[in-house]
């Protein structure tokens, strides 16, 4: 390994998935037919063998640290946020297979911008300077808007990406306009830099804080943060279930990965942060819980938990200019590892239950469906409990860690409204378990298809991933 | 007479804030998504006057790296922007934004 | 005095460029708006010492998103009629520009005091192809290599959002 | 190892359960695997040292190493008892079920025998954060028994049981997060052993009391009771009333009151007011029932209220008779909803109109049923009476109003479970509702099998004699239960209520705060002068 | 004072006092366990094995308890036998033990209950042949016999309320015997229900005391009975008079007594007659030592004692069932024992007790085997001249009516009744100094009034004409031998046990006086009203009452005068009023048992449950679906509103951030 540069070997994981979408673009487009068989296997190999890339590297005792001239920094953090989101990909291209199969749209394309898409979320997690930012972002969502639109014959779909794109652009413009008030009172674009300039008391300077506030819409738009949420619900509801599970796991885990690092290491100072994330936090847990609470779609419930789960890490990312940057690093990273699984595993189990066309994603649709496929059905019951946060699964732990963070830095009030909102988050989640479970069949079969072996693998990966995450050794 | 004369930073900010109002305006406004979009157009560039200015003002040619970027990037955007609308078109022959609200609630 | 002249000349032009973009109801019209808007402005970044940004301005936007633009509306080939209802109402303007406005309004305030002071001494070469290209390949090469990529994203999103066949 | 094959034993029983390919094994193993649980058990009590009031049998493997959170395991005098009361309802519980359950048999004693293991795991754990896990974890197997294999408005019930729990729990994971970081640990006994600041404890002792005294429940938190205890399957109901509400009591006693004395001795006399107000209302509202699983449970309220009447006297004999009458309620409670559950079996209603000279027909049920009443109406020599004895003669030492108060509870319990008793087993036999009317035309049967009322089967009645025995054992040789447990209470409980010293004067308080920041938070022992 | 009292007590260790409670014991667990089974098989076993041990069992506890007795004799006054079972309940300074002891009264209470019992169980022998529940019936009798046992011999007050909620409840499973009639079983049910009400105030009467004492032990209490207050005791005595009116149907909690005719006859007997109503009887005797502290408590039960004897005097005027009128007579009785404690003239109390206990016994028996030769015939003016038919329960009869009226001078009622009127004449009371004679006229009339009903009762059903059913008359003949002759033994028991304690005054021995002495001589108080020679005065001056009262009625009722209902004519619906038993049970049923349900239905379920907390929980959960409603509007689905949310989230950001 010494005798390759550290820039090829560190950022190894995401040459690899670069070389795959390339590699997949030409399959498609040389052997046509055959090359859309393999692709989501080829999409898989990849994508497993950069996780085991990432994996290696996080073994690795000594981290590179900041690379090509700090525009990246290669440390365990974002290792782990590169792990979680190959993560999300894996599984989105397991639940995507036989999905795109029933609907008839499988392409070489499709995987191919899932790669892309991690390698822009790659390029999140790694980033260390505005710009990089800035294009991993723009990378990363310009995959997901088509993602989103990918059904393109179908309405919803499309609408989907329409609203997606529309939104994702504007809140750019006030994503880069922060960074340009930001650039122009430090004259710096790194993230160590501007830490520096803060450092030397021009901390509160209106243009860093009128430029932190822009940045801040920006990203609270990325990760579906009230008020800025309102494109999420549809879109996750629109967009293709697969590609939701990506939507709302990897993207937002890149995006709040990079969101963390941003305020634990650029901004992370005493400073008017906490009343802004604390109103940011209420209004998200509440406002996406209650919007949950009347759905009576079981993708769109999704849609708004995930609204309502972005509250929860925003209750921790208040304690951000508080709490040591490791402390809420890896209290965030493991959320969102818990949250990946529970989520995506969600979504992925509402593209193999809706049927063709999504047309069963009802809570009235999966009536009884727990004693007809009880191992699937479980597995749901499962994801439930876990974004319910009930123990011992993730989603505990995962609210655990961030509560007891902001706990530990005197949020008490904010704690105590997250404390509120889990519990009226219950009712809904629990409400999925009731109807696969305890409402018995009536009138027309409900959906009960077979499922894949490899949907069953994933599921059950998932599953177990739920049930012991809170118990494994965290990468740090 | 100060606030007009001479020219300073401020001046360009300031342009290039109102700017990006308008752009803000269009986007809120319009129905159609071809203004719409060009609305979008209009706030990124209010944004690069802004990169620009602060490069000058800072002596640090950062700013026009980034004003580039945005460039090549505001590309994209717009081609995929105009892919979806013509998906949309195909849908509805129609480009008014607000027939789309079919998700909705 | 000569820059005073010519940035409030341009000022006026984009100004009023920029609104005649959000205003007019032919898109086309808009369109061109947006072109005329772009030239200020590159004449503008010009003023500022941008000498490569304000020629990048013109190539790639006014000759090459705008085209595109327009070819797009031009391809859609939209009836007059339809045209018609997708003229905003007085209210939601109204709100818009109020909307604009509580935004703006701080930003503007912050921005006054903070863009006051004189701008730093000019070095030679500022801004041109060499300097850039410098800052450009050293500090900015790993989001450079990137750019790349989503460019491709766009290619291959276009590709997949407008063929005809799925 | 002890208490870990304790918990492993059901987990494993439970799994196999499920996965087991036969229907038939689905019966045999799980009573295979509770009965060798509570077998097992029986080591706790011959192994148990009465003289030592610390942890015993103790293993501690780390967990989550970062957060030093531990798998820390032990069992005092405290949890002795409960812990016993599980293993050795559970085999019961499941034999009581074999007639009961027919749909989806595995799944039922899958989740009975995974909630066995998650309360052994709650009473067993000495780690907060274990406990917490452990504690959320019940919730789970108990909302899918009410939810998947209770009664027609089962779902409302099921939802309304483990929200109201989690409401609780949640503002008690608050204080625990609080209390945790402010020791600097999850070990039990260096939380025990730290003294809280008074705000502190005002505050927590609220959070965590909320969690426990929803769990028992206390007056007017129990709204979620009559329903889970109506909805849910007879095994459920047993499980619930007979084990899972103990906890809150267990919690009371193991956490509220040693962590925050100050606050519990302030807390005292509301707590107490609220107690027989719980009592009284559960009593006069039994009395209105005329569904009689309905009556049970309004009469397992008021017989909670007097547990924690018991244990917020704080005395020694008050909290013995809360000990001795959480045991003696699980019991009988046990008993009376195993034998509901029989009944409905029989004739598919809880209503007392639907039943009648039930005595005639099944003897032996009415004779069990008898005796559990007995020991729930408190009749000396049961169960139920050495408890409410003890508690009442405390409670009267402590403040004699609710104490007065309390008796009409006992006077109430005669008169409705006595009217239970004789609408459903005496008077002139009914005919079964579903064998009459319009069932005739389709389902022509002999008349003598329109009252049919078949007596106990042999596995109900072996499901039986155990809680029947133990209701007299108790009720006559109490104190087989309460010394071994006598020196636990006093050390944990009533030494560390025991009032400390008061800084009368505002200088001192502001030198010890002062004291407390350079310690840097470091804990403190405790001053017992 | 306290340590003498002590000192004057010797308790001696005597181990056999088991066997007196084990017998009958084991006789109801070895007769239940076969009853079960019989169950179960659902082939009833033979008769004859549960009648043996039941019997036997019975006979086995008398005999025990005959030998203890004689044993006891033996020792010095003042004498305590006691043993040590085991410890009960213990928990830190909550010390109590199943411990028995047997002094002076309950020495006379253990053999004149196993006795009586003894003779009753051989008695059901044939009144409950053909039964099909003849095992479970014997199953309960032996269990009554130990609860009651338990209860006169409990040496603390728990061991005592052991054995007082047992009796309760044998006595609920016997009312309720023949449970498939709903009236029946429903009788069982109110006996219970009353007596636990209270038992309330026993149970307040403990919580008192062990506050106070801090032990239930008799012989502790008795030691330290010096902390408690005249007003601390008043209060107690109180509480526990309460409890013991509920059990010896005293008003105001007599009302359960008449409808627990409903049980077998042999079982109105033992268990509503001769042993547990006197229960109430034994516990203010057996807490004398307080009642002396408390006169006020002592004066009330005096005054209720009185009223009560009167009261249901009265209403035994006109029922017309037999068992009806005997249990009114009995609440009546019990209130002339009462009246004896409650002027601490305890000895006289127990005699009477006895004596009760013996020609009630004796009355019922009489009842029962009439009853049973009458196939189940209860009305009396539905009997008449049986005597002829039916000699040896007439005779009986007789005997426990001669006894009940005092007519017969020297027999049963006569002096035990005779010495609770002296007493309540001759005590003084220093608080409200008309009382002794209020007391005393009153009990007089009462006991005018038992002579009247009782003769009433006799003549009806003995003399005149048959008015029944022809088709039974045809075949009357006098109940086997198994029920003659316990019922002849019990008819010669009450006319001797007149003789167990005739007063000194007249030359007796008072050998039951003396004999109880020793555990009350401390908390009598001396009748000092008035000279001790006037008492063969009054005895002759009630026995002329009491003639008066037997004269009335026979002329009213075997001569065919009809004067009673032209008397009761002159009152406006007098009649009305005692054959509906003055509407008490109406009463009760609107002030108690209406007002707990109306308590109940309208606080506890309407405000409490409903109103307050299912409409809170409603009020949350209908305000979160509301505001989810609301949430959805929000959700337009239109671009531009997300975009002006996105504005407005803008704008709230720079005003936090820059505030």
């Amino acid at each position: 390994m010494d005798t390759f540069p550290i820039e090829l070997t560190a950022l190894l994981p995401l040459w690899i998935v670069v070389g795959g979408a390339l590699a997949l673009l030409l399959l498609e487009a040389l052997l046509g037919e055959e090359g859309r068989k393999a692709s989501p296997v080829l999409a898989g190999t990849i994508l497993v063998l950069a996780l085991g890339c990432v994996f290696h590297l996080l073994s690795l005792k000594g981290m590179p640290g900041s690379l090509f001239q700090g525009a990246v920094v290669v440390d365990l953090y974002s290792l782990t946020l590169e792990g979680i989101c190959l993560l999300s990909a894996l599984l989105t291209c397991v639940f995507s297979a036989s999905y795109l199969r029933r609907e008839r749209a499988v392409t070489g394309e499709y995987y191919a911008l899932i790669l892309l898409a991690v390698s822009g979320m790659f390029t999140l997690a790694l980033a260390s300077d505005f710009l990089t930012f800035f294009v991993g972002l723009e990378l990363m969502s310009l995959a997901a808007y088509v993602l989103a639109g990918y059904l393109r014959v179908q309405e919803r779909s499309t609408e989907a990406a329409l609203k997606y794109f529309m939104l994702g652009v504007f809140a750019s413009g006030f994503l880069l306009y922060g960074i340009a008030l930001l650039y122009g009172a430090s004259g710096v674009l790194h993230f160590p830099d501007l830490r520096h300039f803060l450092e030397q008391g021009r901390y509160s300077s209106p243009l860093v804080e009128a430029g932190a506030a822009l940045l801040l819409v920006g990203l609270g738009f990325k990760v579906a943060l009230v008020p800025f949420h309102g494109w999420a619900p549809d879109v996750y509801d629109g967009a293709p279930a697969p590609v939701a599970a990506l939507l709302s796991t990897g993207v937002k885990t890149a995006a709040f990965g990079a969101f963390t690092r941003l305020f634990a290491e650029a901004f992370g100072l005493p400073g008017n942060w906490v009343p802004a994330f604390a109103v940011l936090a209420v209004l998200t847990m509440t406002l996406g819980n209650l919007g949950a609470l009347g759905q009576e779609s079981v993708k769109r419930m999704l849609a708004y938990s995930s609204v309502a789960q972005a509250g929860y890490l925003m209750v921790g990312l208040s304690a951000a200019s508080l709490a040591p940057a490791d402390d809420l690093e890896r209290a965030v990273a493991f959320y969102l590892l818990a949250y990946t699984l529970m989520t995506a595993g969600a979504f992925g189990w509402i593209a193999w239950a809706a049927g063709k066309g999504e047309t069963g994603t009802g809570f009235e649709d999966y009536r009884g469906l727990g004693l007809k496929c009880p191992w699937m059905a479980f597995m749901m019951a499962l994801f439930m409990f876990s974004l319910a946060g009930m123990t011992p699964t993730a989603g505990f732990f995962g609210k655990y860690y961030l509560f007891k963070l902001a706990l530990d830095h005197g949020l008490l009030g904010l704690v105590l409204v997250a404390v509120l909102n889990s519990f009226v988050s219950a009712y809904y989640y629990l409400r999925v378990v009731v109807f696969l479970y305890m409402k018995p069949v009536e009138g027309k079969e409900t959906a009960g298809l077979p499922a894949p072996l490899d949907l069953r693998v994933a599921f059950l990966l998932c599953g177990l991933g739920v049930l012991a995450a809170g118990f494994l050794k965290f990468p740090f | 007479m100060e606030i007009f004369y001479p020219i300073t930073p401020a001046h360009y900010l300031v342009l290039s804030a109102v700017l990006f109002g308008i752009g803000v305006a269009g986007v809120l406004s319009r129905k159609n998504l071809f203004v719409a979009l060009m609305s979008l157009e209009l706030m990124l560039n209010a944004v690069n006057l802004s990169f620009v200015t602060f490069s000058r003002v800072n002596g640090d040619v950062t700013g026009h790296v980034v004003v580039l970027f945005v460039v090549a990037i505001a590309a994209a955007e717009a081609c995929v922007g105009l892919a979806i609308v013509i998906a949309l078109y195909r849908l509805k022959e129609k480009v008014d934004l607000d027939l789309f609200k079919s998700l909705q609630g | 005095m000569l820059e005073a002249i010519l940035f409030y000349i341009l000022a006026a032009v984009l100004l009023g460029m920029g609104l005649l973009v959000i205003t007019r109801t032919n898109p086309i019209a808009s369109a061109l708006g947006l072109v005329a808007a772009f030239a200020a402005l590159a004449a503008l970044y010009a003023l500022l010492s941008a000498s490569l940004v304000a020629i990048i301005q013109v190539l790639v936007y006014a000759g090459g998103i705008m085209v595109l633009m327009i070819f797009v509306i031009m391809l859609l080939n939209l009836h007059p009629d339809d045209l018609k209802p997708m003229k905003a109402q007085g209210l939601t303007v109204v709100s818009a520009l109020m909307g604009a406005l509580v935004v703006l309004g701080p930003v503007i305030w912050v921005l006054s005091p903070a863009g006051s002071q004189p701008p730093a001494a000019l070095t030679a070469g500022f801004g041109d192809i060499f300097a850039v290209g410098d800052k450009m390949f050293t500090g900015y090469l790993f989001p450079f290599e990137m750019l790349s990529l989503v460019l491709l994203t766009a290619i291959v999103g276009a590709l997949v959002l407008a063929k005809r066949k799925l | 190892m002890i208490l870990s094959i304790l918990i492993g034993l059901p987990v494993l029983g439970a799994v196999l359960a499920a996965f087991f390919p036969q229907e038939r094994a689905a019966k045999t193993i799980p009573l295979l695997a509770s009965a060798t649980t509570f077998i097992f058990s029986l080591l706790l009590y011959t192994r148990f040292d009465p003289a030592n009031a610390g942890f015993q049998f103790q293993e501690i493997y780390p967990l989550v190493p970062r957060f030093s959170i531990n798998y820390s395991l032990g069992v005092d005098g405290l949890s002795l008892w409960l812990i016993l009361l599980t293993t050795f309802l559970t085999p019961l519980v499941v034999l009581g079920s074999f007639g009961a359950v027919t749909q989806n048999a595995r799944g039922y004693y899958a989740c009975l025998l995974f909630l066995e293991a998650s309360v052994i795991g709650t009473l067993a754990a000495t780690d907060l954060f274990l406990f917490y896990l452990f504690w959320e974890l019940m919730l789970i197997p108990a909302f899918f028994l009410i939810g998947v294999w209770g009664g027609p408005h089962r779902v409302k019930a099921t939802i309304k049981f483990v929200l109201f729990t989690m409401a609780g729990s949640l503002l008690m994971l608050v204080a625990l997060i609080y209390v945790t970081h402010e020791v600097r640990s999850f070990d039990y006994t260096k939380v025990f052993d730290y003294s809280f600041p008074q705000d502190v404890q005002f505050w927590c002792f609220l959070a965590f009391a909320l969690a426990f005294l929803i769990k028992v429940p206390l007056f007017p938190f129990h709204a979620w009771l009559p329903d889970a205890y109506t909805e849910a399957p007879a095994g459920g109901t047993v499980m619930l009333s007979a084990v899972l509400v103990k906890l809150g009591a267990y919690g009371l006693l193991r956490f509220c009151i040693p962590f925050f004395p100050y606050a519990a001795r302030a807390f005292s006399h509301w707590i107490m007011l609220l107690a027989v107000a719980g009592v009284v209302h559960g009593a006069l509202m039994a009395t209105l029932q005329t569904d009689f699983k309905r009556l049970t449970a309004y009469s397992s309220l008021s017989h909670m209220g007097l547990i924690t009447l018991g244990i917020f006297t704080f005395s020694l004999p008050g909290l013995q008779g809360g000990v001795v009458q959480m045991i003696g309620h699980g019991v009988y409670m046990a008993g009376i909803f195993l034998l509901i559950g029989m009944l409905y079996q029989r004739r598919g209603s809880h209503q007392m109109d639907a039943y009648g000279g039930a005595a005639q027909a099944a003897p032996l049920l009415a004779a069990a049923m008898l005796w559990m009443l007995l020991s729930a109406a408190g009749l000396p020599g049961f169960a139920g009476f050495v408890g409410e004895i003890l508690i009442l003669t405390s409670a009267y030492k402590t403040w004699a109003f609710p104490a007065l108060v309390a008796i009409a509870g006992f006077v109430l319990s005669a008169w409705y479970l006595f009217n239970f008793y004789g609408k459903v087993f005496l008077g002139t036999p009914k005919a079964n509702p579903d064998n009459t009317k319009t069932n005739r035309k389709t389902n022509p049967k002999k008349d003598e099998e329109i009252f049919l009322l078949p007596d106990l089967s042999l596995s109900e009645g072996l499901a039986l004699l155990p809680l029947v025995l133990a209701a007299l054992w108790i009720g006559l040789n109490p104190n087989f239960f309460m010394d071994p447990i006598e020196k636990s209470l006093d050390l944990k409980v009533i030494e560390k209520l025991k009032p400390q010293p008061v800084m009368m004067d505002f200088a001192a308080q502001q030198r010890r705060l002062q004291d407390e920041m350079e310690s840097n938070r470091q804990p403190r022992k405790k001053n017992n002068n | 004072m306290g340590i003498e009292t002590f000192q004057y007590k010797s308790l001696i260790q005597f181990d056999w006092i088991w066997l007196i409670l084990a017998a009958p014991l084991a006789g109801a667990v070895v007769n239940g366990a076969l009853t079960l089974v019989a169950a179960r098989r659902k082939t009833p076993l033979p008769q004859g094995p549960y009648a043996a041990i039941a019997c036997g069992a019975a006979i086995l506890s008398f005999i025990a308890a005959w030998f203890t007795f004689q044993h006891f004799k033996t020792l010095p006054d003042g004498s305590v036998l006691t043993q040590e079972l085991f410890n009960w309940i213990e928990a830190g300074p909550f010390q109590t033990s199943m411990n028995f002891e047997l002094d002076a009264l309950s020495m006379s209470m253990v053999v004149f209950i196993t006795f009586v019992s003894s003779l009753i169980h051989l008695y059901s022998v044939g009144y409950m042949k053909d039964d099909p529940g003849f095992g479970r019936y014997f199953t309960y009798l032996n269990l009554f016999l130990f609860s009651m046992l338990v209860l006169v011999m409990g040496q603390n007050l728990l061991v005592l309320f052991l054995g007082w909620e047992g009796v309760g409840f044998c006595s609920y499973l016997l009312i309720g015997f023949w449970f498939e009639d709903v009236a029946k079983a429903n009788a069982g049910k109110k006996a219970i229900v009353v007596n636990r009400i209270g038992d309330g105030g026993f149970l307040a009467g403990l919580l008192l005391l062990y506050a106070l004492a801090g032990t239930f032990n008799f012989n502790e209490l008795q030691l330290g009975k010096h902390s408690f207050s005249e007003l601390s005791a008043t209060v107690i005595c109180l509480c526990f008079f309460f409890g013991a009116a509920g059990k010896s149907a005293q008003i105001p909690l007599y009302v359960w007594l008449p409808d627990a005719m409903a049980g077998p006859t042999p079982v109105s007997a033992l268990i509503h007659a001769a042993t547990m109503v006197t229960a109430g009887v034994y516990l203010v005797a057996r807490l004398n030592f307080l009642f002396v502290l408390a006169p006020w408590a002592s004066m009330t039960v005096a005054v209720l004692g009185a009223l009560t004897a009167l009261f249901a005097a009265t209403l035994a005027l006109a029922q017309n069932d037999i068992k009806k009128v005997l249990a009114y007579s009995t609440i009546s009785q019990l209130g002339f024992m009462f009246l004896g404690a409650g002027v601490s003239a305890y000895g006289a109390g127990l005699f009477h007790l006895i004596t009760h206990g013996f020609f009630k016994a004796c009355l019922f028996l009489a009842a029962g085997s009439i009853i049973h030769v009458l196939k189940g015939e209860q009305d009396i003016r539905k009997m008449g001249g049986l005597l002829k038919h039916i000699p040896l329960t007439s005779i009986s009869f007789f005997l426990g009516w001669a006894s009940i009226t005092g007519i017969l001078p020297f027999c049963g009622g006569f002096f035990s009744k005779d010495e609770i009127l002296w007493r309540a004449l001759a005590t003084p009371n220093p608080m409200v100094p008309f009382l002794p004679e209020a007391l005393y006229f009153t009990a007089l009339a009462a006991a005018f009034l038992t002579a009247f009903y009782m003769t009433r009762l006799f003549v009806t059903v003995f003399f005149g004409e048959y008015r029944g059913d022809r088709e039974i008359y045809e075949h009357l003949h006098d109940s086997p031998k198994i029920m003659t002759v316990p019922m002849l033994l019990l008819g010669l028991g009450s006319l001797a046990s007149g003789w167990l304690s005739v007063p000194e005054v007249i030359g007796g021995g008072n050998s039951l006086g003396r004999f109880v002495d020793p555990v009350f001589h401390l908390s009598t108080l001396e009748p000092t009203n008035l000279p001790h020679n006037l008492e063969p005065l009054l005895m002759l001056f009630a026995f002329l009452v009491a003639s008066l009262g037997v004269g009335l009625a026979w002329y009213i009722y075997g001569l065919k005068h009809r004067v009673w209902p032209v008397l009761l004519k002159l009152i406006p619906g007098g009649k009305k009023a005692v054959e509906k038993q003055y509407y008490v049970d109406e009463i009760y049923d609107v002030l108690v048992v209406r007002m707990v349900k109306g308590f109940a239905h309208w606080v506890s379920d309407r405000l409490v449950e409903q109103l307050l907390i299912n409409r809170m929980v409603e009020a949350v959960t209908r305000g979160l679906a509301g505001a989810a409603q609301l949430l959805r509007k929000a959700q337009v689905g239109l671009v531009r509103f997300y975009l002006a949310y996105v504005v407005a989230g803008a704008a709230l950001l720079i005003y936090l951030i820059l505030h």
